[in-house]
């Protein structure tokens, strides 16, 4: 029993890191209707770059927490402004494939410069360590991670619902035209969302440097995981790619527990169900037919 | 200008080499994970080499113009296999050298047989080179899986570390990991409590590690390689068992500590086929091959000198480039240099047996790259054990 | 008044269709009489469409019966419905944009032969409907367009390509989605007279907001309002119901 | 939503093959084509040549998906590395001549193809690349547990290419290319008959506007099943004869970066063009095998570069690009003739 | 060339007897003409509107009145000519600003918004104007957005679509109004009402310009005419002349 406890705690704990992974790709489908390919290769920028800022310029997790998603959110709004923005009114395919190329040269951008094998990186001061009720164990940086993930998830969900951004930003990437018709200043908005959805990425990043091996392929596999876990959620769905975040945590940790060799292919098996039983997944909106 | 690929030998060579030059064929991985550990800079250890025989040789040298081709295999074994066969047949490349990831080795490993011309691997540790897909033109230099489990495992277990934990990544090479080191653990009087299977690729190890620390184990085995490794050993720095268990590790290179740092991997156990820092030998080797590339020698780089010198000599012995004569020159040689001590090209499966070390990472590098302390020197014979008997020697 | 003739073609048994709790369609039973011009009208959003919808399966009912010919169809695809002879328009124009006029229709003629699941065949193979097609288009007005990609046409001219489409699959009933919706006095006149011209031998059951067009179309009126038939009848006695006044047509409506 | 997405696309994906009108230039242009293929493996090296046709074949299967049916599959490698594998299998254990091997591997990969199908189908647009991608990756995790069949990441080594006992083709990739190239044009054959007719029709209808395809009586959902399991098959054929052109099968088949490199092979030759997979092909399987001698060091700064100015600047890619070239010109030679 | 005299002539009788209220005019149009590519679809129009006065343009399929909103808008920018509203310029000024400015648009499309609910479809825009009307106004005239708020816009009926899109421009209180077609599909009954809001707009002072296929509900709502053929006005009228000539009109223009 003490060990499935443990088990549904660390999947908790994996959970809330691909939400707020997933986050950032939901935010982006849902307002502008890119499915950002890169978003894999951002969180990977975001690792890097905190470990670059700790070994050349001695800034620390906490520093990094805040500088890398500033800066990953002026590199979001570049790449909106030189890339993205003249595919918005095409399929969004081409998008697709457009931040798939940029994925092919951010990772071997990152290769070029810092090499393959990884950069270091330590658990900040204070977070290290367990703690243990009974016999269940957590890292004490898991827990950390864990809550700010849910904290963040709940600011942008709030963010986005409860306020009149997400509203715009969605008319504003439907049909621009119609929307500056209607008195919106359709380009001050849809640059900086962008912006923001790869800010979160490199969140996700500055939060896996401490745990995780630090490499330019390290977004690589991740990125397929995420994909995964906003089709369980429904794409473009805010709760949707929380709530599957957490799920797809557990189903791992449980897989992991009790069927290891099945444990990477269980997350699809989900996703196979979720899209047979409900294509638009759990939280999506139906297409029409 | 068919190309036909006329690869057969080209006979009536004897005492002449072919097409008047020899060359040596580098084929590796230049921009993915092996890139640090081999890479570009094998390039640079072939030169050594050349120089190292032209200086030994001058006037009487067999290989007058020796020349060095260089691939990028990119990982991929398809990539690999053309590339190899363009090597020897379009670039008319004597020997390919290297060759990491076991799909891509395997593959060239076929081009040689079919080719008749000579391959020595060094990037690849799979026993499979030596076993079942041995053949007459392939060697393996440096390493392979079998060597590290009885190099690690062994050592540590006798050592006192009599209580295991392994968790393995799922996948042909964990897998074989995982077997070995439970046979020597078991061989040398401990016990494997449990193998954990990881999948591969892997971020997220905390899971396996609470898995791993059932039982209170002496020792947790890591069969992980590349980024997994480095996963495994953060999270496992950030779990309770650390300091707990002693962690041990199937496969490392020195690249890796020197990615993720000293103080991460402090105290963990290892094989290592050669290192920079272990004698006056190495370190002015090290030093010859820093001058050229800036950076301190991985094992691999050092193999690479190690092979392309000893085929040359080979080469030298013969009298001629012809692939079947330097075979032979080369099967069952006894080689002492700055990589292989007490080494011997065994003729019966084509391993090279050598001397390799138990290292132990240190806890703070006292200068960029001194990462080890060699803890103990396994003699060959007990680090490489008898020859595979699956390999048929055609 | 022009009396029901003939058996009911199709009839639906307390036909409900529900969106997240909400009625769009509501226990109607319509009869629609076998060779009769059928008028649908109601406010907007009393559910025409929706019925439309269900009776051709691209919704699925949440309770009751669509019976067609006899056969009950509840429930089916569309594409297991269109075969046994229903063929509809859609409110707002649906074609294949890059297509050309004949293409369409060659289209809409070899469904029911099953030729469109012939991979290996050469697809001039379809040629064999163009004679017909020409006809249907002559029909409409549209045969000098016939090698014109649809995306060329002005909105007129498409809503009268989807009525072409709808004859090609010669259908036992017509189902006709406001199809003068957008159009200029002239127009109108002209699809009324094609409309009329198609209803020879056919059952045709439409909507329009244009009382002209009811008028002038209609042997039968039925009148929707919050998913739930309010008045049935001949146009003539529809228009003079109180009720159909003030929910529908307004109290000066003419 | 679902009807902007179609007239989005409408504008630039449906454009009508080159050679399925009456255009004067198709024989020229088939003439020409055949004298390119067979001359190839005396310009480039034979299995560089044997791979620019399995490539090209390969993503001619993923346009006919994407350019005539308007579903981005992201997973094909499903199809060509099962095919691979199976291929491999079929020629080790039962030591067939390879054409029979490779024939069963695309079997192998249609019948894999039909319940990933059944299931990805449901979903259009960007949602089936991301689906097929998922499935293909859960077919890359069972290659690679299955080791005892598959080996592993060792992959499937020293696959037998028999042929009827004539050592030529055995042994010699020259002349093997040959033999491996009329079964590539037979599958290219196939793809265009199946764009070029009744069937394709229907496809182009679908991708259009599914919902009217519907109300014709057109079962969008069958359509669309039998267009990828065609697809898958011609993907496996495309495998099948890589495998044995390489003599072995390796993880790598089955990877997503196989996946998103036969989609960029797709772009750069053009959607919708169908030939433009055999330029698209030629382009990067020559610059990539230039690249890995080159000793230049970044290849993916090279290849992702391609994509992002392709898809920004060369939608149409470079057969689309160069027919749009010709037709202008055409057009204006008729214009000036007139005048 | 006789056709294009008499307009003129028309045109000027008409401009005199609106000449009490050129002081106060809100839109001034002057000189448009506009293209797609190389064709010309608009030549040398003059239209304007005053605050409470409701102005139509009449025209078959293809006259050009919706690229003539859509210019006003700042929407369409293939033009030349001169575009005014309340005196200034509006230049090249973007079409946002415009909006703020006080000109509202009800596409012919409806575009409705199906990524918004009905709810976020009506508070979407900003307001521009004090007389803007407030949400419980808007759902107390039209109750079927209320029972309706939170499904996605587009998954209402056709005709519900129109009333949105009419209730959306009504919550912004822009001072000019370009309405095109918002009678389209609408059950006569919602017609009926459609023409009291517009009449009540107006009253408080709000100039609307009208484009309109119902040639007799235009004719209950509007003060004045501008008949469109071809990209050009042939025909300016005050209501009272339309309704008496309004056979003659409709077959001249072929309606
Ligand atoms: N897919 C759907 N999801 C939710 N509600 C729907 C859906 N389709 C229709 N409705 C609702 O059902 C009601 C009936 O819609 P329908 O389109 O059938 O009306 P209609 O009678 O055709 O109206 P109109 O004359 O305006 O076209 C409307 O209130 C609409 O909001
Ligand atoms: N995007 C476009 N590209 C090219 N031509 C266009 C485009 N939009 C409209 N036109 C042409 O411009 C002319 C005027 O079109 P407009 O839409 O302004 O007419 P309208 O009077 O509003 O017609 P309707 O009553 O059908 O709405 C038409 O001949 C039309 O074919
Ligand atoms: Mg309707
Ligand atoms: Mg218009």
């Amino acid at each position: 029993m003490s060990a499935f406890l443990q088990y549904t705690l660390q999947g908790l704990a994996a959970g809330g890191f691909y939400a707020l992974s997933a986050l950032g790709l939901a935010v982006i489908f849902g307002v502008l209707g890119v499915v950002n390919f890169s978003h894999g290769a951002c969180y990977m920028l975001g690792a890097v770059i905190s470990a670059v800022l700790l070994a050349e310029l001695h800034v620390g997790f906490w520093v990094a927490l805040v500088v890398v998603p500033i800066l990953m959110f002026g590199f979001g709004v570049l790449m909106e402004r030189l890339l993205v923005r003249w595919l918005l009114a095409l399929d969004p395919l081409y998008n697709f494939l457009l931040t798939f190329g940029l994925t092919l040269i951010l990772v071997e951008a990152v290769k070029q410069r810092y090499g393959v094998s990884g950069l270091p990186y330590e658990v900040p001061a204070g977070l290290g360590g367990q703690v243990g009720v009974g016999s269940v164990n957590l890292s004490v940086y898991a827990i950390f991670a864990c809550l700010f993930s849910l904290v963040v998830c709940i600011g942008v969900g709030l963010l986005l619902t409860k306020t009149r951004i997400g509203m715009i930003v969605r008319a504003s990437t439907e049909a621009p035209e119609r929307t500056r018709a209607l008195g919106i200043n359709v380009g001050r908005w849809v640059t900086p969302v962008f912006g923001f959805g790869i800010a979160l990425a490199g969140l996700a990043g500055v939060l896996a440097a401490p745990t995780r091996a630090i490499t330019a392929e390290m977004g690589s596999n991740f990125i397929i995981i995420l994909f995964a876990v906003v089709v369980i959620g429904g794409l473009g769905s805010i709760l949707g790619a929380v709530v599957a975040g957490f799920l797809v945590g557990l189903v791992e940790a449980y897989g992991i527990a009790y069927a290891p060799t099945y444990a990477q292919i269980v997350i699809f098996v989900l996703m196979a169900l979720v899209v047979l039983v409900r294509p638009s997944g759990l939280f999506g909106r139906e297409e029409v037919a | 200008a068919c190309g036909s690929g006329a690869g057969g030998p080209q006979s009536g060579g004897s005492g002449k080499l072919t097409d008047d030059k020899v060359v040596i064929g580098l084929l590796n991985d230049q921009s993915g994970v092996y890139k640090d550990l081999s890479g570009p800079n094998s390039k640079a250890a072939i030169e050594l080499a050349i120089a190292d025989y032209k200086a030994k040789y001058g006037e009487k040298a067999v290989a007058k113009d020796i020349e060095v081709v260089t691939a990028d295999h990119q990982n991929k074994a398809d990539v690999a296999n053309s590339k190899a066969q363009e090597m020897y047949d379009r670039q008319k490349a004597d020997i390919i050298l290297d060759v990491p990831n076991s799909a891509a080795a395997l593959a060239v490993a076929t081009q040689a047989a079919n080719k008749k011309k000579l391959y020595i691997n060094i990037g690849a540790g799979t026993t499979k080179l030596t076993g079942e897909s041995c053949n007459k033109y392939t060697f393996h230099w440096a390493y392979n899986t079998a060597m590290l489990a009885r190099g690690t495992a062994g050592t540590i277990t006798k050592e006192g570390g009599t209580s295991w934990n392994i968790v393995y990544p799922d996948y042909a090479f964990g897998q074989d990991m995982n077997k070995s080191f439970s046979k020597e653990v078991m061989a040398a009087g401990g016990s494997v409590g449990q193998s954990i299977a990881s999948p591969f690729p892997s971020d997220n190890f905390a899971t396996f590690i609470t898995k791993a620390g059932e039982g209170s184990p002496k020792v947790i085995g890591s069969m992980h390689a590349g980024g997994d490794l480095i996963n495994f050993v953060k999270q496992f720095n950030q779990s309770s068992l650390k300091g707990k268990a002693q962690l041990a590790v199937g496969l490392m290179f020195i690249t890796d500590i020197h990615s993720l740092g000293v103080d991460q991997f402090a105290g963990t156990q290892f094989t290592d086929a050669w290192y920079w820092n272990f004698d006056e030998q190495n370190k002015k080797w090290a030093d010859r091959f820093k001058e050229k590339t800036n950076t301190r020698p991985s094992f691999a780089h050092a193999a690479n000198y190690s092979a392309a010198m000893n085929y040359l000599e080979a080469v030298q012995e013969a009298g001629t480039d012809d692939a079947d004569a330097v075979v032979g020159k080369l099967e069952g040689k006894k080689i002492n240099d700055v990589f292989l001590r007490n080494g011997e090209v065994r003729k019966a499966d084509h391993a090279v047996t050598h001397d390799v070390y138990l290292a132990k990472v240190k806890s703070s590098a006292p200068e960029e790259w001194d990462y080890e302390d060699i803890v103990k020197t396994i003699p060959a014979a007990e680090a490489y054990g008898e020859a595979n008997p699956a390999c048929k020697m055609g | 008044m022009q009396v029901l003739t003939g058996t009911p073609l199709l009839e639906t048994r307390a036909l409900t269709k529900e969106f997240r709790g909400f009625r769009a369609v509501s226990d109607v039973d319509l009869t629609v009489a076998q060779g009769t011009v059928h008028a649908l009208v109601g406010p907007n959003g009393a559910g025409k469409t929706t019925l439309f919808n269900l009776l051709t399966g691209f919704l699925t009912p949440t309770s009751g019966s669509v019976t067609f010919d006899g056969q009950d169809i509840t429930g089916r695809a569309p594409e297991q419905i269109a075969p046994l002879g229903i063929a509809r328009s859609f409110q707002i124009t649906s074609l294949f944009e890059a297509m050309t006029l004949r293409e369409h229709l060659e289209l809409a003629l070899a469904s029911p032969t099953g030729m469109g699941r012939q991979w290996w065949r050469s697809v001039t193979r379809m040629a064999r409907f163009k004679d017909q097609a020409m006809e249907l288009l002559e029909q409409v007005g549209l045969a000098d367009r016939a090698s014109a990609p649809a995306s060329s046409l002005a909105y007129g001219q498409k809503r009268a390509l989807e009525l072409a489409i709808a004859m090609a699959l010669d259908p036992k009933l017509l189902l006709l989605d406001e199809p003068t919706a957008g159009m200029g006095i002239e127009d109108v006149d002209r699809t009324i007279a094609l409309v009329k011209q198609l209803s020879a031998g056919r059952t045709v059951v439409f909507v329009d907001h244009n009382m002209h067009v009811v008028g002038s179309l209609a042997d039968q009126v039925t009148v929707l309002q919050s998913g739930q038939v309010l008045a049935e009848g001949p146009y003539e006695q529809v228009r003079a119901d109180e009720r159909v006044i003030t929910a529908y047509l307004g109290a000066t409506h003419e | 939503m679902s009807e902007q997405m179609t007239a989005k696309v409408d504008v630039d994906l449906a454009q009508p093959s080159i050679l399925s009108r009456r255009n004067p230039l198709r024989h020229l242009m088939l003439l020409g084509g055949l004298v390119v293929l067979v001359l190839l493996p005396y310009w480039i090296y034979p299995p560089v040549a044997m791979d620019i046709l399995c490539w090209g074949l390969f993503a001619i299967s993923v346009d006919l998906l994407l350019g005539f049916t308007g579903l981005l599959s992201f997973g094909h490698a499903a199809f060509w590395g099962g095919s691979a594998y199976c291929t491999g299998l079929i020629a080790t254990h039962w030591g067939v001549p390879f054409p029979v091997a490779v024939v069963g591997g695309a079997v192998f990969a249609m019948l894999i193809a039909w319940p990933i199908g059944y299931l990805s189908v449901r979903r259009t647009g960007i949602y089936f690349a991301m689906v097929t991608l998922a499935f293909a990756q859960m077919l890359y995790f069972i290659a690679n547990q299955a080791r005892d069949l598959t080996g592993g990441e060792n992959g499937l080594q020293g696959i037998p290419r028999s042929f009827f006992g004539i050592e030529l083709v055995e042994e010699d990739s020259f002349y093997f290319y040959y033999v491996g190239a009329a079964m590539i044009l037979v599958g290219i054959l196939i793809a265009w008959r199946v764009v070029n007719s009744p069937f394709g029709r229907v496809l182009t209808a679908v991708r259009d506007n599914p919902a009217r395809a519907r109300a014709l009586g057109y079962d969008v959902e069958r359509y669309k099943i039998k267009a990828f399991v065609i697809s898958a098959g011609l993907a496996g054929l495309a495998g099948g004869v890589f495998a044995i052109s390489h003599q072995f099968a390796s993880l790598q088949e089955l990877m997503w970066t196989t996946s998103g490199k036969v989609v960029l092979v797709t772009v750069l030759g053009g959607i919708g063009t169908l030939w433009g997979g055999l330029a698209g092909a030629g382009v990067v399987v020559t610059l990539e095998d230039f690249l890995a001698s080159s000793g230049f060091e970044g290849i993916g700064l090279i290849t992702g570069s391609i994509f992002v100015l392709i898809v920004l600047l060369f939608r149409h890619g470079i057969w689309g690009t160069g027919r749009n070239v010709v037709r202008k010109y055409v057009l204006d030679r008729r214009k000036k003739t007139r005048d | 060339m006789s056709d294009e005299t008499t307009t003129t002539e028309r045109t000027g009788a008409v401009a005199e007897t609106t000449a009490t209220q050129a002081r106060s005019r809100m839109l001034e149009v002057k000189g448009l003409s506009a293209w797609y590519g190389e064709a010309r679809v608009l030549t040398d129009v003059a239209v304007d509107v005053a605050p409470g006065e409701v102005v139509t343009l009449v025209g078959r399929n293809g006259a050009g009145k919706t690229t003539l909103l859509r210019s006003v808008m700042g929407l369409h920018r293939q033009i030349e000519g001169a575009i005014s509203l309340d005196g200034t310029d509006l230049g090249k000024t973007s079409a946002d600003s415009r909006a703020r400015a006080g000109i509202g648009w009800v596409p012919d499309d409806r575009g409705i918004y199906a990524s918004l609910t009905v709810a976020e479809n009506l508070l979407l825009p900003p307001v521009v104007h004090a007389d803007a009307w407030p949400l419980e106004r808007v759902y107390e005239f039209f109750p079927v957005l209320h029972e309706r708020r939170d499904f996605p816009g587009t998954k209402l009926s056709g005709g519900e679509q129109q009333m949105l899109a009419m209730a959306r421009v009504l919550r912004m209180g822009s001072r000019l109004l370009l309405l095109d077609e918002p009678s389209e599909g609408l059950a006569p009954v919602i017609v009926q009402r459609i023409g009291e809001i517009i009449r009540e707009i107006k009253g408080q002072g709000v100039g609307v310009l009208l484009v309109e296929q119902n040639v007799k509900f235009a004719s209950t709502v509007a003060d004045r005419h501008y008949l469109l053929a071809q990209g050009k006005v042939v025909e300016h009228l005050s209501n009272d002349d339309f309704r008496a000539r309004e056979s003659e009109l409709l077959a001249y223009l072929g309606m």
